[in-house]
């Protein structure tokens, strides 16, 4: 029982932080997410330069051959830096051929996928990358809304929100930073409003919250790991298990996070110009892909695990 | 308790019922931070001046009906409850006109008050700077004296001012004696956005829209006329109607029973899912609530009471309770809530609300100290 | 329409607190409940010199023909004094007579009710002054659960909705007092703990919620005056109505104030001795009698309302 | 990441497991706060040692197994899940054990370790003072030195002490140096409460039980041997391992499991209403979210990591999520929730929760000054 990155996980982290540092400022976000598409420059450096999209292929496919603990590992990066980058759905797309493909597709496919290709990927009514996105709310991540909910088996449907979760935890850690700095920095009353407890409660609050969907999503993540790397019926109970905890508190903790980002900014939030607002839509977006806080709550009871 | 309405309050608002309904567009106009939505939202005035319904609590002699205090409520639940466009001239009629009727000379009164009942003028707020915020006392734009030309001269920077960017004038506060600290030497004035040495720059705000705009003051003459009461007494001047019933601090409930009700249809129209239940008759119940304690605020200011800081509690109890009704409603229309449409406009907008005019938690210290007596904190 | 109270029912409520701080400070309060009855003598009092239990008998029955404002002015006085006082089913008694009794009926016992008699009343599964007790976490209120829930009109069971949120006010009232003293009084860290910003937004947050449940139960209170002083299909339908608004906000306000009264009391709530455990378990009972938070929102619904 | 226990973790899981369905008794024992029910839990700390499961982390030479920190918490699920009785000598094991073993000489540790794992010894605290609760640091009672008699004279006043009123010893921080002032100058002191000068004065709590106590302390004579670690070095002495692992500062998440497991029962009993599932889902995602979070913690521990200041964060999470949970339980039982039984009875405990061990505001300052970096607020 061992619920911690190991070294060499920290440095993917560390690797990836630094090459999202340079490639992927608040404009370079802003401008891919007015292109219509994801951060092409972003997602070729990301393949190249760590080779995001290859870590969860096997080696006899053109891949790393790492787990999709590593896959996690780089998305809460990219959650944390809002950067439009199409990994969440590459990783989806070898998740469903390495436990729902045949061997010939996975030859034909999972060599094109390790190497950077982006295909769309529905879950739920949502679909991911999708050829055409429709108008939403955030713009970083591109997704459309169709009529019918695509049909998914279980245990992908379970990777999926172990994924979205490792996005959520990034998305609050970068909440959290962006509030605490601010408070630091802005004076009124002749203090930072840091220094103000009402203030500093709310501020711990929020990181008892990131805190816990952390260990909440690298649960999820080591259990995805597990099942995609050798299912059995055992390794899928637990993975839905987990995903689910996962999908359920990280929901209702990422809507309290960015909630409380924008109140505690002020005005300042309320523009355009402020990250604060990515941030919003980017959590707003990220709950509607796991399922709103009382749907997560349904799919607790459906798969009987209470 | 008295629940009824009087034989006059009802007729008032049948009247009132009767003109929205014939009157109000059946399409909701464009948004009012777009310089088209501005122009239709500024007609919408001229029309509502017209049968006289722009500032029904104004004498008649500005447009108005000389509507009483219990009146004026009624006519906002019947407004909202129509489905009326949102008030364009909101700063004007709610923020400065409290002041202008107090403070203001005939001759400010007879000048500025019947182009901002039809909507002719349109006046922005200029008291946020960029380091006085919750903390308005910080305020660091200056006016210097100009014996010879009669006025004053204004510099310096005011943020957050809504709709500057169409807007024809604006008033705020600026530091006419620059050795003052905090809340003394400043001095209210009122300026044309037209004014030479004014630039306004548009924020973009969360949606995008341009719904703020930056004031920035390069030199301004104003002259003497256009100060609002004595130089010197800007602080006791604004504060003096700062709490003004008729304004913000007793933001009418129509508005938000108006959107429980809506919340309410949505929840039915998915399916009336029991899980989202509790929430949804929760924003009900704290939309009558809300009402009931208007009506309970109401009926004091009637008996002679005043105010006071209740509008405080106001302040925090329907910001609080708008936020909630739009995230309750986001979860009802789950992925469809990732659409643009009128609930996530209205989210967004909503959660400036626990923000603008004294954000929350300024509310809420002012409710500890001012109203249960807690002892005041240093600030400086 | 006006919300407010009389000068008359101003100085009623000052002539109850006035009684009640000289007939039942905290040690006959718990005197009284340790009796296994209400407090004999205080009520005495309280008919006697106030006439409190005449207060909503017409006067053609011995009683002093005020309406069902007067008894909620009183009842928030005994909410916020925690008496053991068997106002509440007192009032109810009489509110059945004239709501549903026969002449007869009324000719018989009013007068007793309006003299102070005391009856059991059956709420629920409630029984208010019941002949034996069962043992219950409050003991400032006598009740009893029995088995089958009793049968009670639509517009009775309104009329006690809209009583017992006054009960509700007061102790929500009594609460926020206990606090914002303790909060002055108390000093940590060197300074008296009601200057620490975080307790002081919590206390306001508590003013928010009483100010606002007394407004609902104010209309409650006159809608309940209305209909039971003239019957009429729409004025019960509106005593539904406002009787559903004062139940279902309180009971969540209640919860609120007297759980938050118990934290920021520290440890010393957690003690026999002090009167924050009394406030906890009559919030606790007045909550089960209007119902807990999620049956008083079934009630909206089920009433139609919207 | 690694979800599975190793085969060792599997055996001593299996072996826990069987012993304490054997072993936890059928019927739950008197509440600990009666005479009765304290002497019943000591006699099922004596059972617990004899199959030296009553301290697993403690070395074998004091009645433990030298359990790692994941057995540790793997037992603490198991004994949870069991539904076994609460420990009586809780205060003694997890709060004063780990000062004894790292500060405690050999001869003490010898005196005082092996009675209190039977069960045989009861310790209570002395820490808050009436004046000093959350500010322990203003604590007043003072050690006076007597040379002659080789130790030292207590006076003062202690309380919010656990069980006191039956337990055999106490230990507390005392002001050594009458000219000391806040953290400086005190002593950490153990002493009989059968002592010459103790009295002891139960505080019946919420339910009216004497479930804490008051000590006093008048002219109370301790001799050197009974000082732990050095005078005037208590507060370094105390707070060095006041973030134990085993100890208060990772509570283990069995105990919420259990409870978690508990109330969706209950609600299944109920019915199943649909307007309580949320909050039945939201008590078991809270519980399961916090064991990941505790086994997240233990992980960093056995790669060599600090507990810091995570017990802050741990003592937030589970104090609230108990409240929650049993508030759940109390709105599922409606009218019964009202007469006394366990649900009642655990709620009135969990009140508790948010307050003892350092209030939940004194942690969210921790965890806003000391994780976040955010500005101290003066504290005089």
């Amino acid at each position: 029982m061992h619920l911690a990155r190991t070294e060499e996980q920290h440095e993917l982290a560390g690797v990836v932080m630094g090459l999202l540092d340079r490639h992927s400022d608040s404009s370079a976000v802003r401008a891919a997410a007015e292109s219509g598409t994801y951060d092409i420059r972003l997602w070729r450096a990301l393949c190249e330069q760590v080779g995001v999209a290859a870590l969860p292929v096997p080696e006899g496919y053109d891949g790393v051959g790492a787990s999709l603990v590593e896959t996690a590992v780089v998305l809460e990066e990219v959650g944390r830096n809002l950067a439009p980058a199409p990994l969440l759905a590459s990783a989806l797309a070898v998740t469903q051929l390495l436990l729902h493909g045949s061997e010939q597709e996975r030859r034909d496919q999972l060599p094109g996928l390790a190497a950077g290709e982006v295909r769309p990927v529905q879950l739920g009514r949502v679909v991911l990358e999708p050829e055409q996105s429709t108008g939403s709310m955030d713009q970083t991540m591109r997704l459309a809304l169709v009529d019918g909910a695509g049909d998914i088996p279980e245990d992908t449907r379970a990777v999926a929100l172990a994924l979205i979760s490792a996005l959520q935890v990034g998305a609050m850690q970068r909440g959290l930073e962006m509030t605490v700095a601010y408070s630091q920095e802005r004076v009124q009353f002749g203090r930072p409003i840091g220094s103000f407890q009402a203030l500093k409660h709310r501020l711990a609050e929020m990181l008892v919250l990131v805190e816990a969907s952390r260990s909440a999503s690298w649960g999820a993540a080591g259990a995805a790991a597990d099942h995609v790397g050798d299912p059995t019926p055992e390794r899928e109970a637990r993975l839905v298990r987990l995903a689910s905890v996962a999908a359920g508190y990280c929901t209702e903790a990422l809507a309290h996070v960015a909630t409380e980002t924008v109140q505690l900014h002020g005005g300042i939030a309320m523009t355009w110009e402020h990250d604060a607002q990515l941030l919003l839509k980017r959590a707003h977006a990220l709950n509607q892909l796991a399922g709103p806080a009382h749907l997560t709550r349904s799919r607790v009871l459906e798969a009987r695990l209470i | 308790m008295n629940l009824d309405l009087s034989p006059d309050e009802i007729a008032f608002r049948d009247e009132a019922r009767a003109w929205l309904a014939a009157n109000v567009p059946a399409e909701p106009l464009p948004s009012m931070d777009t310089p088209e939505g501005f122009r239709a939202h500024q007609e919408w005035e001229t029309t509502l001046a017209d049968a006289r319904w722009s500032v029904v609590s104004w004498p008649e002699a500005y447009h108005g009906r000389g509507a009483s205090l219990v009146e004026w409520v009624i006519f906002e639940e019947e407004y909202y409850r129509a489905g009326a466009p949102g008030r364009v001239s909101q700063n004007g009629i709610f923020l400065l006109s409290p002041t202008l009727f107090e403070h203001g000379t005939k001759e400010q009164q007879d000048r500025w008050l019947p182009p901002m009942a039809t909507g002719e003028q349109v006046w922005a707020q200029a008291w946020s700077e960029p380091e006085a915020g919750s903390d308005l006392a910080a305020l660091r734009s200056r006016a210097e004296r100009d014996d010879h030309r009669g006025g004053w001269v204004l510099n310096g920077q005011k943020t957050w001012s809504s709709r500057a960017s169409y807007a024809h004038w604006g008033f705020g506060l600026f530091r006419s004696d620059p050795d003052s600290e905090r809340h003394r030497g400043l001095t209210y004035f009122c300026f044309p956005l037209a004014a030479e040495g004014v630039t306004v720059r548009p924020i973009a705000q969360l949606d995008g829209e341009p719904g703020f705009a930056e004031i920035f003051l390069d030199d301004v003459f104003v002259p003497d006329v256009d100060v609002l009461g004595e130089p010197g007494q800007g602080w006791a001047v604004a504060m003096s109607t700062a709490g003004n019933e008729r304004g913000l601090s007793l933001r009418s409930p129509g508005r938000f029973c108006a959107t429980a009700d809506r919340l309410v249809e949505l929840w039915r129209r998915q399916g009336a899912p029991a899980e989202l239940r509790d929430r949804v008759v929760d924003a009900w119940l704290g939309a009558e609530a809300y009402r009931l304690y208007t009506w309970g605020t109401v009926s004091r200011l009637v008996d002679g009471g005043q105010i006071g800081y209740s509008g405080s509690v106001n302040k925090v109890f329907w910001s609080d309770l708008d936020v909630a009704m739009h995230e309750t409603a986001l979860d009802l229309l789950a992925a469809e809530g990732e659409v643009r449409g009128p609930w996530v406009d209205g989210y967004l907008f909503s959660l400036s609300g626990p923000i603008y005019a004294g954000t929350n938690e300024v509310q809420r210290n002012v409710v500890a100290e001012r109203i249960l007596g807690l002892p005041r904190e240093a600030r400086g």
